[in-house]
């Protein structure tokens, strides 16, 4: 799947739909990336699927020239189950926002995750619903005045990655809108995982929710607001690349370079295939306490549902030969009228 | 010589049909007994129909009168389509079984219990004060006392079972009984014991045929029953049976129909009684290139067909009432995309969750306007346990030509009865033409809502190059499919998928009438009913009375010649086991003043309650 | 003299109504435009009525034509119940604006546009090759060429702003125009522009009163405009108005029948257009006692009503035709435990997720029978937006009266279109008694499910002691409600439910007919096709045409004396924005032959689409 | 709450319908001990509802004679928010099942835990689908062997303790049907605690599940594979209280107490309040690798759903003034006519 088939361009991946989102809304940034990966994963257009629910991000398929399928409210982990169980032949992506996905779609995205079905999710987080015009989604801070909360938001906000982790999700990443370069390897990094990959990206809904992620978007904020997951790489953030994360007990702290208190040797390594609770610390991970983690949080291997399926499929078959009709009628007793 | 071919050597009565309960608590395999009766009175020739009717618990409370499982079975020397009203005979295996069933049994009849089971605690259990047995009313009843836990432990002590093991003998015991009652040959039951307890259980298996062969022994020696009677082989169109019970007969419906169109079924369903037992068929079935997927609920269950369908698969998902309103709004999702799909709704009791172990008929509006919106779609239903499988083909077939979801309508009536079903040679079975676009060489764009003769639109499936394209649930653009929020254009695509769904119509066959094609009275039904309908206008016929039965398979689209042929006829009578959903569209559609006898218990419709309402409508001439 | 209350100096021509479009970009502000004229119209003493058409997309691409927002206003100096189906005048900011919208422009109507606009990208943004302004077609209209942009920009240039912020002026100076034109006092407007931009954004304020002002003046120094218009005040009943939005006034009524039933109001809901404004309204108003409950899914919404009634509270969800569709299930379970609530469905253009922002009438039957089982319900339509109003007041009567859940149906174009409101005066709101049982002294058990006269249940609240009872959806045993599989029982409970719902009759006014008793053709509406028909019908009557107005709020129960009206007219028309859902119930119930006139393009009638039809059938005497 | 009130017996609380479960059913215990438990946490019956969905588990409210809705399949949480945001004065039970919690009605399980509603939710987990006879449910174990999966269960089982985890539950424990003492004492807890309450019960369907938890259920065997939570308390488990659970890193290690290898100071001492991390390693600690833990693993304060709800209606009052709806509809502009 890596090596990039010369044919395809991204221009194999542009439909001729005028693409409807606001002007200067993170979902172009995101469209943009993901039609710069797709030649590169090398899957041709015919054999990939964009399934999506409703809201602005869930528009995204009219925009990508390959078979999609624009589902309804929260349903598209069910839609694409119901493609990848049956055609495992194609790639499906899943294209939703958090409301799609948190909310109404909750329960599909969980059961999703959980199989491990091998499609990819990535979820628009814009903490806000953008298509009916700003009331507060489960991502939405605390706080959050929205048209539906002019008093502040009093629920406490899901976060995708924990969400994810207690399902045991074989994949799990975070990225952001304008991060083009990180995006793009991060579409690409969910792309290759065999299971399940969810990718929760920062996406600015500049007309209902502006600048709710510009400290972690911001040239002028992010080196130390956020930090950059390598694998197998010290956790080390900030401007001047002068601050880490350090593991010290059970407890993650950020330390300081500079005062020659701690070196690089004493920084938490990033393990993408680290114990769960470690990547449930990362996942814990909050801005103003911490940066937050950007990149792949968890990629391991477990069985994906579609292959058990087909596995059973071809057991049934070689235990009881394909199935035969006439014999299958004819079981148990019979009688004759002539 | 052996009991198999052994005749009983009392006086035998010929009888043209029998109808028959057991009735016991629910462990006491009422349910086994009965499907065995079923098999063997098919087997020696009869026709036959049943009426299983369990509890709504697992396992209610033992000795109780919620605990009572009951099965009833008529079989006959003709054509029978219900399973009787009233009993020639009641097996009851303790007072609860006995007070809550007798009132079936008609006077005269023979009633049969099990003495043993007749003690203080038993009639406590059955909240009952004194013993049922001595009370006078039962003298109109031929009633045979006999104390079966007693000879079942005689029969089988050499075995030295548990006594819990023994116990669970007696349904054969009276299984054997009844078999001499009816001269039925137990071979097929011998069979069955030794081919389900094989392994390891060899000893409870012989058990199972020593009370089997005491009970047969019983009717010889005991001086209670005087007689016994034969029911001659019925005269049924020549051909291989079997028995099938409705849900079985859907889940290999659904297999032809895949076989038939050369594609895998993709099953997805969210479990819900009495629909379950179609996914428990299918999902042994794994081999015919069937795969089951239960979902986490009902929507994701429609969701996932509706996938799989744009996948290129044959796509089908089935629940009950509560299940299939969870499903309205992706139903309206596989309209407005025009994929082909099956939604099956196994009615049971409502509202809500309502009586989810009996039977009903009260989802027709639901399946036809519960959704937002105009979205029409074709509605089927069978009428009993064998046209499950006849439907499922029919309603595919629409499905493919019309690229649209189908609804077929069964009942838990249906679902868990049997009756004989004449096997279909396979090999003659005609395959179902399914066409998938290719790229035009002429590399003219594909539309994708570019529509055929019938308004259909073609299925493209993922993976065919060039041909990529975007379905959703947003109005589309007539031919090419894009999101449209024109005017006209809505207007244009509401009356196309309306007049698409109307074209079924030219598909399928006229209605047909049975009985005269003009008179007083015109009888329509449709799903379960029909076999009581059928019956009871037979039977008003041969008194004379001019009456005709339309029972009706296509609910949406009506049959095209429905309207002309209701005409005919001085009255309209629409029986229906809810507060009259069939009437409504008849009356609406053909402004006629039709009569509704609705019933509503949980119960299917005895002959006679038909037979009496149209006696009311009908006169003799 | 101050503006304020100065008169245009040009000749005046009094005209007894207008009907003005304002069109330009979704950023062009034609909304707050359109309101600001409504208003002014109104508290000058017009009736007005208004229709807000804007794009789908959240921001549609600046200039196009899917981009283009409209807002349509009718004032007159009689009653007005549409905003009018051709225009007098129409506001085109940008080329999109002019195509998309000069088909509504009657010959000989003004036409003015923002010439600055007309540049060759504003053409390609239009999909346009050449400039419709030099089209000879336009001289069949009177063009008025007003350079916006740059009259704005020099009216404001004192204050120096931002080029973004001078040109969010312009719909001011077109406003300005618009009010000299029509002779509106623009002291409201500049009320309402200090009142907006109040904290720190006084310079902004102070350039929208510049630009009204400049295009107030244009219109007294320009030479294309030869003469202006006056409209007289209407002769409305005597009393104090406001404008309400259909959204609005159901919100309001909402509270209004809590207070009146001295309860809290929980409010829950999941967001979606054209219902979510309810919400928005709502939230805003927590200092009346009115929690709102914005639910992770429609299901949620309705199940925490269903537990919020169970407490005693009064309980409310809304939604549009794709969560009605979610929460049939759990309706039916509030119909079995029969607790008052309220469901109401503010409908748009389907089937699936269809035309989220255009209008509707095509759920009614979806609220009628969309649910397993038989699960009647009460069901209201609202006519118009200061209806939603009276009708919640009305709902919520029968819901606790009868102990039941009530849908009520609006529309997109009721929920957003505005029109005066006799505003009640709340000290004489007469209270809506509701009774929670306590323990009986008498010391008899509590029967949960005991009916009353109307065959209510009695509404016991958690915290009564003594009446601690369990609520569910599996059938309930009359009188204890306790679980029953029995049959008697549930065909006696199934009738007690619908003869419940029936009795709704016994509470409602009977329907009224505006004309003559008898006659010709009876036109029968519903919901917000009210206008539109009752003005069509008025004007085939002044023509003398035989012909009578039926408007239906109550769609089940249906009016107990409709069947009798219908009898004595000749023929019945029934015009609808579906495929003929009410003509449906009519002719079922009345088998009467009722003629349809079905609209479904997303839109509302207009008065001349109902007037043609009704001349088809009813012929001049 | 934690003051008896004398008068109350579990008499008053027991409901005159008689009880619907298979003889043996584990139901017939947790409903036991739940009589014993209400009249101990001194809320009187007409102050107590029970909401559940359905299944098996959920016919529970007609056995208590409590207020009581037994409402359809996976939607008891929504139901009980209704309930408890209107009805703060309540005391609000939610009984529920394996598929009715976590299958259907996942969705509205996250997000009543996620708003910390002031509720208890009781999950009977028998790891099936009892009331429908015996299909699969979310909590089946992989390759079981049910009527809807003859050969095998393929999806990944969903662990109800970090799923509730996973959303930031304030208060998760767990006990089994059989251990009766410790059943009652941990639903006393979770009536005690303020917020959402998730207790999960081992429960065992003995017609279509038997055994299922027979490992942690039975004396002979349910000391060496199960390990009581007992905050402040070290870890130790086994018949003869001889083996204990260490933390060594980030992995917590069953260790021997008698090789003297390690002693008891070694061990991991239980905080209910502790790094949600660690709590997250108790939560996937699973038979036969750990012992299974049994009793509160957290236990934490944060906001309930109700109480802001109130808080807010109260600010919206404060500011605003009771509403007044003369001035409401009189707001903006008017016009007379006469
Ligand atoms: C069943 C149903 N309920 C509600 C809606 C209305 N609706 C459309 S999108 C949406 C939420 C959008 O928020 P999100 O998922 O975050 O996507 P975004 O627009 O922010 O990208 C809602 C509530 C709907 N279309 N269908
Ligand atoms: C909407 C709906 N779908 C399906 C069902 C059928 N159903 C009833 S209970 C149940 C699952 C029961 O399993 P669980 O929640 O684990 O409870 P248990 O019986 O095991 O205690 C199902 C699928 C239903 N009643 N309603
Ligand atoms: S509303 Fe927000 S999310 Fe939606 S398109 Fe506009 S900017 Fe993007
Ligand atoms: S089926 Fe299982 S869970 Fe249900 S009552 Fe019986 S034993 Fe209990
Ligand atoms: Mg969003
Ligand atoms: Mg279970």
């Amino acid at each position: 799947m890596n090596a990039p088939l010369p044919v395809l361009t991204s221009n194999d991946f542009a439909s001729d739909q005028d693409v409807r989102w606001c002007p200067g809304c993170g979902d172009y940034s995101i469209l943009a990336q993901m039609k710069k990966v797709l030649p590169e994963i090398g899957i041709p257009p015919e054999k990939t699927v964009f399934v999506s629910g409703i809201g602005c991000s869930s528009r995204f398929p009219y925009y990508v020239n390959t078979y999609g399928v624009h589902s309804i409210h929260g349903r598209a982990p069910a839609v694409a189950t119901g493609i990848k169980v049956t055609r495992p032949d194609l790639t499906v992506w899943v294209i939703t926002g958090d409301g799609d996905a948190l909310s109404i779609g909750g329960n599909h995205f969980i059961h999703l995750l959980r199989r491990n079905l091998d499609v990819n999710i990535i979820l628009f987080n814009n903490r806000i619903y953008g298509l009916t015009k700003g009331q507060y989604s489960p991502t939405s801070v605390e706080g959050q005045i929205t048209k539906s909360t002019p008093m502040g938001a009093i629920d406490h906000p899901l976060n995708p990655i924990t969400v994810a982790l207690g399902v045991e999700a074989t994949f799990i990443a975070r990225s952001i809108d304008s991060q083009v370069k990180h995006l793009a390897y991060t579409l690409k990094r969910a792309a290759e995982h065999k299971g399940t990959s969810f990718v929760e990206v920062y996406q600015n809904c500049n007309v209902f929710n502006d600048g709710a992620w510009a400290y972690a978007a911001e040239r002028a904020t992010r080196d130390d607001t956020t930090i950059e997951l390598e694998h197998g790489k010290p956790m080390i953030f900030g401007k001047d690349k002068d601050k880490g994360i350090r593991l010290n007990g059970l407890r993650l702290e950020v330390v300081d370079l500079k005062d020659g208190k701690f070196k690089e040797s004493d920084l938490l390594v990033h393990d993408e295939q680290g114990d769960p609770n470690l990547t449930f610390l990362l996942g814990r991970m909050r801005h103003p306490t911490f940066p937050e983690p950007i990149g792949v949080f968890r990629d391991v291997m477990n069985t994906t549902f579609d292959d058990s399926v087909r596995e059973q499929t071809n057991q049934a078959i070689a235990k009881r030969g394909k199935g035969d009709l006439q014999k299958l009628f004819h079981s148990g007793e019979t009688w004759q009228v002539s | 010589m052996s009991i198999e071919t052994a005749k009983p050597t009392k006086p035998v009565k010929t009888v043209s049909e029998i109808t028959v309960r057991l009735a016991g608590d629910s462990g006491d395999g009422m349910q086994l007994a009965g499907t065995q009766l079923t098999n063997t009175s098919a087997l020696s020739g009869n026709d036959v129909a049943t009426f299983p009717d369990f509890p709504a618990e697992i396992r209610a409370p033992r000795g109780t009168r919620a605990g009572v499982s009951g099965f009833q079975v008529q079989f006959a020397s003709h054509e029978v389509h219900t399973p009787g009203d009233t009993l020639d005979a009641l097996i009851a295996m303790n007072p609860a079984a006995l007070v809550t069933n007798l009132a079936d049994l008609h006077p005269g009849g023979l009633l049969i219990v099990n003495e043993d089971n007749f003690e203080e605690k038993d009639l406590k259990l059955a909240k009952l004060t004194k013993n049922p047995l001595d009370d006078p009313s039962l003298e109109k009843y031929r009633l045979v006392r006999v104390p079966m836990n007693r000879l079942t432990r005689e029969a089988v002590k050499s075995l030295g079972l548990s006594p819990k093991e023994v116990d669970r003998c007696k349904n054969f015991f009276a299984t054997g009984l009844v078999y001499w009652l009816y001269g039925r040959d137990i071979s097929a039951t011998l069979r069955f014991i030794h081919g389900k307890f094989s392994t390891g259980k060899e000893d409870v298996a012989k058990a199972n045929e020593l009370s089997l062969r005491a009970g047969w022994a019983y009717g010889e020696t005991t001086e209670t029953i005087e007689s016994t009677y034969t029911v001659p082989a019925a005269k049924l169109p020549k051909g291989t049976y079997r028995n099938v019970m409705g849900n079985q007969a859907l889940a290999w419906g659904l297999i032809a129909a895949a076989h038939r169109s050369n594609k895998e079924l993709f099953y997805a369903s969210y479990p819900i009684t009495p629909a379950s037992d179609i996914l428990h068929e299918l999902c042994k079935l794994r081999n015919f290139g069937v795969t089951t997927f239960q979902a986490e609920d009902e929507i994701a269950a429609v969701c996932s067909a509706i996938g799989a369908a744009y996948g290129g698969t044959m796509a089908v998902t089935t629940s009950s009432g509560p299940g299939i309103a969870l499903k309205a709004e992706a139903m309206g999702l596989g309209i407005m995309i025009e994929l082909p799909m099956l939604v099956i709704d196994v009615q049971r009791g409502g509202p809500s969750t309502g009586l989810p172990t009996k039977t009903e008929q009260a989802d027709l509006l639901q399946v036809l306007f519960g959704r937002n919106g105009e979205a029409p779609l074709p509605v089927l239903a069978a009428r009993s346990p064998s046209d499950c499988f006849e439907i499922v083909q029919e309603a595919w077939m629409l499905a493919v030509k019309l690229m649209t979801p189908v609804v077929i309508l069964s009942d838990g009536y249906i679902a868990n009865g049997a009756e004989p079903w004449a096997i279909p040679d396979v090999a003659n079975l005609s395959p179902i033409e399914i066409t998938h676009p290719e790229l035009g060489v002429d590399g003219r764009p594909f539309l994708p809502y570019q529509r055929d003769e019938l308004l259909a639109r073609p299925w493209a499936v993922p993976g065919t190059p060039g041909l990529m394209h975007r379905v959703g649930g947003l109005e589309k653009e007539d031919g090419t499919g894009n999101i449209s929020y024109d005017a006209e254009n809505h207007q244009k695509m509401v009356h196309i998928r309306a007049q698409k769904v109307a074209n079924a119509a030219t598909l399928l066959p006229p209605q047909q009438v049975v009985g005269p094609s003009s008179g007083d009275l015109l009888v329509i039904s449709w799903g379960g009913t029909y076999g009581a309908c059928l019956t009871a206008v037979q039977r008003a016929q041969d008194e004379g009375r001019s009456v005709a039965h339309a029972h009706i398979r296509y609910m949406n689209p009506l049959p095209k010649n429905l309207g002309e042929i209701i005409k005919r006829y001085q009255k309209v009578l629409i029986p229906e086991l809810n507060m009259g959903q069939l009437r409504m569209l008849i009356r609406d559609k053909f402004l006629v003043d039709a009569i509704g006898l609705n019933k509503i218990k949980g119960k299917p419709f005895s002959v006679g309650e038909v037979h009496q309402k149209i006696c009311e409508l009908a006169l003799k001439k």
